[in-house]
């Protein structure tokens, strides 16, 4: 039994140099066979070994992850957590995973400092304003929080944006999710990986699968750098590199490998209350608990499997941030990232079983995977738990392509990089 | 507001906005090379190499496009010429030319391009298209001292303010 | 403040202080070329800024770019700059600095409470507390962000410019220090294109700090220069990206001054043939107890003040080292009238010491106490014990680490040298090449930290001690990324320019196993911290869009339009008279062009004209109705598919002669479409016989509708308009137009295209004719008002790129041969599921209808549906809306609730045809 | 940013350009459906070469084949595609 987290043992720490802490998680060598193995320890590998062991009681599970858990795109996002979006089958999804967020500090004892700060669509035009109406109502029918702002209401939230009207594109209302937020990103990577460590789940760091064990028209196993592994069911959960794997095992997938970029200024005082996105233009901000103001913009949209970005693409989405907040301008880009995302061709996700069997894919996830990380965990636990998908994953099938049930928010159709 | 005529002169560089000209597209399809004969025999010159320019006093031809010539001037020559193998599609309408002249014309289209144009990489006579503050345009060397930008004319005011704006900077 | 004449930092006046400053709004003077770090330290003042979570008293540390400690907002108003580096500022007149993070004042910040709490505050600790329900976290968080922070952002808008400049070269040369210097004069010589960029204000680098007379920088330079060599100083390779491209970043001011010409900084987008990295090195700290204090400084910074700018930064000084570049720093001190209490050597033996300075070997700090701006006082542990130096100033060097941020950024690998314990620039894979010291550090071997480790820094801004590595590690985060993700150790500004190191070695230590084994973290860009204004250049002032125009602006701006942006573009939307609102104007207009006629401007239409033998052939893949069979002089409606089967644009097309085609599409569209077409034409099918320009811009359109504009186009042509979907070339006020009797309007309408520069002419023509019959100008608005009412769908609304032929109503028109792109998407079987979304009209039978609305059977259902655009019924009154409802083909009567919770509107709706007005077309149809 | 040897224009920004699909995922106009949306709606996304479209959107308009590198971005060849063109 682990020391649990608390103030009161922080504070007993304050008198023996913090030395009575445990390492959060063991460093277990792989065992032969497992009942499920998991290929990626990010945010939905490790949610979805949690809720196998904590809602299913399949303890007998390993996480295998090629380099350190948490070191892929849930590491390597913008944090932003929400719910609010048009079609119905994205927004059910992610508002079962909005409502696990809200607990999830205290599920996993482990504060991952989910902030419901609220995130804004910012409305630049009348055609704006109507479609966030028609997104909030679509959400509000379905029971989710969504509430239209006008200027005056958001110039109290957030001053620095220019509300003028001679701003290039002006601002003439929001729709807000005050129940959206942020989250300490490598805090849920490290709580889900402490706490399924603690139900008995094997997190293998440095064990990249490198082929599969195939028996007919089915998936008994991997191979991997520190051996072969076996397992009844196996599920890929590499989002970036899921062509990649997937292709180990014969599957071309409606995916294609994009780069996608975000960036950090120096830290300010407070200055960004809540997280803002805008209907037309292609940037979003919010505000680190440091005092950095964290933003993304589009995906480099050309293949790549390389965690570098191309520097134009990163100035333009700055260049429209700083036209909606100009007092942007005198802080310093501090760093850098990108994470490589697997761009599916309607903007949804997969998850679901694979035309192989013992054989289940968690993919697609474009840049809102991290948002996703309790529901894209629960529902694909329940898949591996059961060979079966959950009625909140059964839209998100792989099938969808050929059958033309695609689910595509931005209804741009299946180039992902007209996305 | 800017008229055509309308123009910006410093000490040292001008900008100014051309009038309206005749201009087509001239794209072949089919039997380029017959064409072309026809074409030299009509106009006297050849058309064009791949991002050059070629005239005489009445016709300006410069090659943006692999298959397609922009033409400049009168086309009465060139109609009959072209069969069933190419055709001519005016576009004047919405093109608007600018002249840059001056010592500084080659360092005013650095800012906010991406394109090379030094001498050795864009010495007079030669023909580009590329994009410059986030706008299509196409440049022609027309001399040492200055060169022509065609720029789509709905973008024709924003380009203008965008060179007028960087003027300051120019020899600096 | 006045400097204690025997402690502390110090400089002798020699009248060249000729620049006034403000520091916390006390006024200083500095000598032309003090950097903010200098001329502070020449007027005696020692603590700078305070620490980032515990608030620790913080002074200068460096002298250049990696300064961690000393931070500052300078400027005033839309020009301050938050968290500039003292050590990178150089004195302007008039400059205004303010320190950061401390309140109520830097000697005495309330916030330094946090101190106190360390021992429970380690590293991670907000992991394990704070639990609750998330709007609880919300409440520690405000507290937490607001202690957090550094400087304060403005709250004005920035008054300068940025400027975007290509660059182009053969030789970039980084660094202006002897290698780089060297390198780049002789790519110059050889007649290369050269590139020398330097982030100091002169150049010259080391030799700064320690001339070498046989070495002119600025002669030099000169050289570079008259050889067509462009030299950048005040400038920063910041990024190294793919295919050697790079960003400089450069200051045409320094950071808070007024800029001479307007633009603050000028970022540079640079290709290089080749990169030369002379980049140098950054001198390690030494861990050791209150190793952050005011009067801990590294050793070449020390020698840089005394030497490059006359400073003491101290009098009594202890050096500590474990290499020997620190000895120069002795000499320099001597040489500077300072006093070298003691050299503590790491190692057993060194070189020989300047005379009257003793050295003491196997000696490393443990501690220091300190005063206010500067120490007290340095303990030692010397072979086994302990001894107490009188010293007011700690010069340390740790060794030194090679700046191989660009190197690993173009993708380079780093070998490991175990005499310096640095990581060098090995391989790279781009054109490019490391020189100078950056790739020969000097040996400086390992020598063990020596004080308490909890106070024992190494990241230095984010408060990151020995102690939280050691608990980072204890807890099982044992990669390095796992280790700096979980201290915060390296995040902070100077990005752990003086840290990594250090962190590296103890974790190494940890592990039992080598430095090079213990791991290595990735640099990406920027090198140092660049402005968000800088990096968006003009696009701060427009979002890198350009508004567009349309060729008849000022002819309607003239008329005080209400205009609306679409897109780019910006289109009249009405024209009120009498004070009128947008809904009434709107409504006058429609109801003009209903019984009148009205004049619109459509110019933004997408439009390609198509020629050549086989243009019917492209025209018929393009799109997905027949094409081929138009005789000449006639038109149809036309739609064209996506690839996956769903429509996404609409127009027309016309045969204007034997092989010469118009089509028109969508305002939104355009652009891809424009795309979209060179794909089928150029990539699919280059095989075809044909040409396609984009005719979008060369064309103004103006359409003319409303039951008296046959007449009105009659009278001004001289010739019988054509009928409907007609074409007929004419003339117009003098000038050639290409008339096309198409109805959006569902009244009688043409519309009338003319090169660009000659719109106005015909504009004004036909306003006066059409104003003489009673008619008007209409704007977008009301355009919509008439489409909606005859049950046209719009891109963008309707066709929403859900939707199919058949949900719209166009499946009848589908080209029964196939053979257009999207045919075969649209055989799957989900696109003709019987519950799809299929386009109806509504009529209200209660309230308005909010438009986005969304349709429901009863309160507390699941959408079916939702409402695309609503209107009212132009003549007769009475709300309409156009709708996509769940198999509303078949459910024409039946009612539902459209309801807007957002809104709190709610509407009682019956479900119709989408053709409110004329269904037939008897009103355009001769 | 890439610099992209264009086949007409030779060495460009990559700013000029734009990516458009694998050449596996090109859609023959006479496809039967099932081959049609098994091209248009898988990739083969190999950690390194592939061969794609792309076009100089914003320079010659013409279209190309690169063979690039999805790790090191390197461009191992261009070809160019389309109508043909006078030398």
């Amino acid at each position: 039994m682990k020391t649990p987290y608390s103030a009161f043992s922080l504070l007993r720490g304050a008198f023996n140099g913090q030395k009575h802490w445990e390492p959060a998680w063991r460093d277990p060598e792989p065992r032969s066979s497992y009942d499920v193995i998991i290929i990626g320890g990010g945010g939905h590998g490790l949610a979805a070994a949690y809720y196998l062991a904590k809602v299913h009681g399949i303890r007998n599970v390993a996480v295998l992850e090629k380099s350190w858990i948490g070191g892929g795109n849930v590491g390597r996002n913008t944090t932003l957590v929400r719910s609010n979006y048009r079609l119905p089958q994205l927004h059910n999804f992610f508002e079962f995973g909005l409502k696990l967020w809200h607990n999830l500090s205290d599920d996993l004892n482990y504060n991952v400092m989910f902030s419901p700060r609220g995130a804004m669509f910012l409305g630049h035009n009348d055609g704006d304003m109507i479609k966030l109406a028609e997104r909030g109502d679509a959400m509000r029918c379905d029971g989710i929080d969504a509430e239209l702002l006008s200027p005056k209401q958001i110039a109290k939230i957030e001053p620095l944006l220019d509300l003028s009207r001679s701003a290039r594109f002006p601002i003439d209302g929001a729709l807000i999710q005050w129940r959206a937020g942020t989250a300490r990103h490598d805090a849920v990577a490290w709580g889900y990986a402490r706490a399924a460590d603690a139900l008995g789940v094997d997190i293998i760091q440095k064990c990249e699968v490198t082929g599969f064990v195939r028996d007919g028209n089915r998936i008994t196993g991997v191979e991997t750098t520190r051996g072969r592994i076996l397992a009844a069911r196996t599920g890929i959960c590499v989002a970036g590199h899921s062509g990649h794997v997937a292709g180990l095992a014969g599957l071309r997938l409606p995916i294609e490998a994009q780069t996608l970029q975000a960036l950090v200024t120096e830290g300010v005082k407070p200055m960004v209350q809540s997280v803002i996105m805008s209907q037309s233009l292609h940037c979003y901000i919010s505000q680190s608990d440091k005092g950095g103001i964290v933003m993304g913009g589009d995906p480099d949209n050309w293949p790549s499997y390389a965690r570098r970005g191309q520097p134009t693409i990163k100035e333009g989405a700055i260049a429209q941030a700083v036209s909606m907040m100009p007092a942007l301008s005198r802080l310093r880009m501090l760093r850098t990232w990108s994470g490589v995302t697997d761009m599916s061709f309607d903007g949804a996700p997969i998850i679901g079983t694979t035309p192989i069997d013992g054989l289940y894919l968690n993919a697609g996830w474009c840049y809102g995977g991290f948002k996703a990380t309790p529901a894209s965990g629960w529902t694909y636990a329940h898949t591996l738990a059961t060979g079966k998908p959950h009625e909140l994953n059964a839209p998100f099938s792989l099938e969808r392509f050929m059958t033309g049930a695609t689910i595509d928010e931005t209804a741009v159709g299946p180039m992902p990089n007209h996305r | 507001m800017i008229l055509p005529g309308n123009a910006t002169v410093t000490e040292t560089t001008s900008i100014t906005m051309l009038p309206a000209a005749p201009l087509h597209a001239l794209e072949i399809w089919g039997n380029p090379q017959a064409v072309a004969t026809r074409v030299h025999k009509a106009l006297g010159f050849a058309l064009p190499v791949m991002n050059r320019s070629a005239n005489n006093a009445a016709t300006t031809l410069l090659r943006f496009e692999p298959t397609v010539w922009l033409v400049e001037g009168d086309v009465s020559v060139l109609a009959d010429t072209l069969g069933d193998d190419a055709a001519l599609t005016a576009i004047g309408g919405g093109i608007v030319r600018f002249r840059l002249a001056g010592p500084h014309w080659r360092e005013l289209l650095l800012e906010g391009g991406v394109f090379d144009t030094s001498l050795a990489a864009f010495p007079v006579g030669a023909a580009a298209a590329t994009v410059i503050d986030h706008v299509g345009v196409r440049l022609w060397a027309q001399s040492e001292d200055a060169c022509v930008a065609y720029v789509p004319a709905s973008y024709a005011q924003g380009l203008h303010h965008f060179w007028d704006d960087a003027l300051p900077l120019l020899g600096t | 403040m006045s400097a204690d004449k025997t402690r502390g930092p110090t400089r002798a006046k020699t009248g060249e202080e000729t620049i006034a400053f403000t520091f916390d709004g006390t006024t200083y003077h500095a000598r032309p070329g003090d950097t903010l770090a200098a001329a502070l330290l020449a007027n005696g003042v020692g603590l700078v800024g305070r620490s980032f979570k515990y608030h620790r008293p913080r002074g200068i540390m460096t002298a250049g770019i990696e300064e961690p400690n000393a931070l500052v907002t300078v400027g005033k108003g839309g020009r301050a700059e938050p968290n500039t580096r003292a050590t990178d500022l150089f004195v302007y007149p008039g400059m205004m600095v303010q320190s950061q993070n401390r309140w109520p004042s830097l000697a005495f910040d309330v916030a330094a409470i946090f101190g106190l709490a360390a021992p429970a505050l380690g590293a991670g600790f907000y992991y394990k507390t704070f639990f609750g329900p998330a709007k609880h976290w919300l409440r520690y968080e405000a507290f937490i962000r607001r202690a957090a922070g550094l400087g304060n952002a403005p709250t004005e808008p920035d008054p300068d410019n940025f400027s975007q400049t290509a660059g182009f070269c053969d030789v970039l040369v980084v660094g202006s220090g002897p290698a780089g210097l060297k390198a780049a004069l002789e790519a110059a010589e050889a007649g290369s294109r050269v590139m020398l960029v330097e982030q100091d204000a002169v150049p010259g680098g080391s030799l700064l700090r320690d001339p070498d007379p046989a070495i002119d920088p600025a002669a030099m330079v000169e050289r570079i220069k008259a050889l067509g060599g462009k030299v950048l100083l005040r400038t920063t390779a910041s990024g190294y990206w793919d295919h050697n491209f790079l960003t400089l970043s450069q200051r045409l001011a320094e950071p808070g001054a007024v800029p001479p010409h307007g633009f603050a900084q000028r970022l540079w987008h640079v290709r290089a043939g080749r990169v030369v990295l002379a980049t140098g090195l950054i001198e390690r700290p030494v861990p050791f107890a209150n190793n952050d204090h005011p009067g801990v400084m590294l050793s070449q910074a020390v020698r840089s003040y005394v030497r490059r700018w006359g400073v003491l930064p101290g009098q009594r000084v202890v050096i500590a080292t474990n290499n020997d570049d620190a000895y120069l720093t002795a000499q320099a001190l001597v040489e500077a009238g300072a006093e070298v209490v003691a050299l503590l050597d790491a190692r057993a033996s060194g070189p020989a010491a300047p005379a009257g300075v003793t050295v003491y070997h196997d000696a490393r700090p443990s501690s220091v106490t300190g005063r206010k701006h500067a120490l007290r006082n340095v303990t030692a542990v010397i072979g086994g014990s302990e001894q107490s130096f009188d010293a007011d100033l700690i010069a340390v060097s740790g060794g030194f680490v090679p700046v191989s941020h660009l190197h690993m950024q173009a993708g380079g690998k780093l070998t490991w040298n175990e005499e310096a314990q640095a990581f060098v620039p090995g391989e790279t894979p781009q054109v490019c090449e490391t020189i100078g010291s950056a790739l020969h550090p000097p040996a400086a071997p390992a020598a063990a930290p020596a004080g308490k480790a909890k106070t024992s820094f190494v990241d230095f801004q984010n408060d990151v001690s020995l102690a939280d590595i050691d608990l980072a590690w204890q807890e099982g985060y044992r990669s390095v990324e796992h280790l700096k993700r979980y201290t915060t150790l390296g995040m902070a500004t100077d990005q752990g320019k003086t840290s990594n190191m250090t962190a590296l070695s103890r974790l190494a230590e940890k592990q039992g196993v080598t430095v090079p084994q213990a791991g290595l973290t990735t640099f990406r860009p920027p090198y140092t911290p660049v402005t968000m204004g800088l990096l968006a250049g003009a696009g701060a002032r427009n979002a890198g869009a350009h508004v567009r125009r349309i060729p008849l602006h000022d002819l309607h701006e003239a008329q005080e339009p209400i205009w609306q942006p679409l897109g780019y573009w910006f289109r009249p939307r009405a024209y009120p008279v009498d004070g009128e609102g947008l809904v009434a104007a709107a409504l006058r207009e429609a109801q003009t062009v209903r019984t009148v006629a009205g004049l619109s401007d459509v110019s933004t239409l997408g439009k390609f004209e198509v020629s050549g033998p086989d243009a019917a052939a492209l025209l018929e893949l393009v799109c997905a109705t027949t094409v081929g069979k138009l005789a000449v002089g006639r038109g149809r409606y036309t739609f064209m598919l996506r690839e996956d089967g769903f429509v996404f644009d609409d127009g027309t097309v016309w045969r204007l002669a034997e092989n010469r085609y118009l089509l028109t599409s969508s305002t939104g569209g355009a652009d891809r479409m424009a795309h979209h077409i060179s794909y089928v034409r150029n990539s699919l099918r280059p095989d075809l016989k044909c040409s396609v320009v984009n005719v979008q811009e060369h064309y103004a359109g103006i359409a003319l509708a409303g039951p008296g504009s046959r007449r009105i186009l009659a009278a001004l042509t001289g010739a019988e308009p054509p009928r409907h979907m007609g074409y007929a070339p004419g003339v117009l006020a003098g000038t050639p137009v290409h008339v096309l009797a198409a109805s959006y309007s569902g009244e009688r309408a043409f519309e009338i295209h003319v090169e660009a520069t000659h719109a106005a002419e015909v504009w004004r023509a036909i306003e006066a004719a059409t104003r003489a019959a009673g008619g008007a100008p209409y704007g977008l608005e009301a355009m919509e008002l008439l489409r909606i009412e005859k049950g046209h769908v719009v891109v963008g609304g309707e066709v929403d790129g859900r939707s199919t032929p058949h949900d719209l109503g166009l499946g009848g028109m589908l080209n029964k041969a196939g053979g257009f792109i999207g045919a075969a998407g649209l055989t799957r079987p989900a696109l003709s599921a019987p519950s799809r979304n299929n386009l109806v009209g509504l009529v209200s039978l209660e309230g308005p209808i909010p438009e986005g609305g969304m349709l429901i059977q009863r309160a507390g259902q699941s959408p079916q549906g939702h409402v695309t655009a609503a209107a009212r019924r132009i003549l007769e009154g009475g709300a309409i809306a156009l709708a996509l409802l769940e198999g509303g083909h078949k459910r024409h009567g039946e009612e539902l609730i459209v309801t807007s919770p957002t809104r709190g509107e709610k509407a009682r709706v019956r479900v119709t045809s989408p053709h409110f007005y004329d269904p037939a077309g008897e009103r355009y149809r001769d | 940013m890439y610099q992209i040897a264009c086949p007409h224009c030779g060495p460009r920004a990559q700013t000029e350009f734009t990516y458009e699909r694998t050449t596996d995922s090109v859609v023959d106009p006479a496809a039967d459906a099932h081959t049609a949306m098994h091209a248009l709606y898988t990739r083969a996304n190999p950690m390194g070469l592939d061969d794609e479209v792309w076009r100089h959107t914003y320079g010659c308009r013409a279209w190309m084949v690169l063979t690039r590198h999805r790790v090191t971005h390197e461009i191992t060849a261009v070809k160019a595609i389309g109508p043909e063109a006078l030398a």
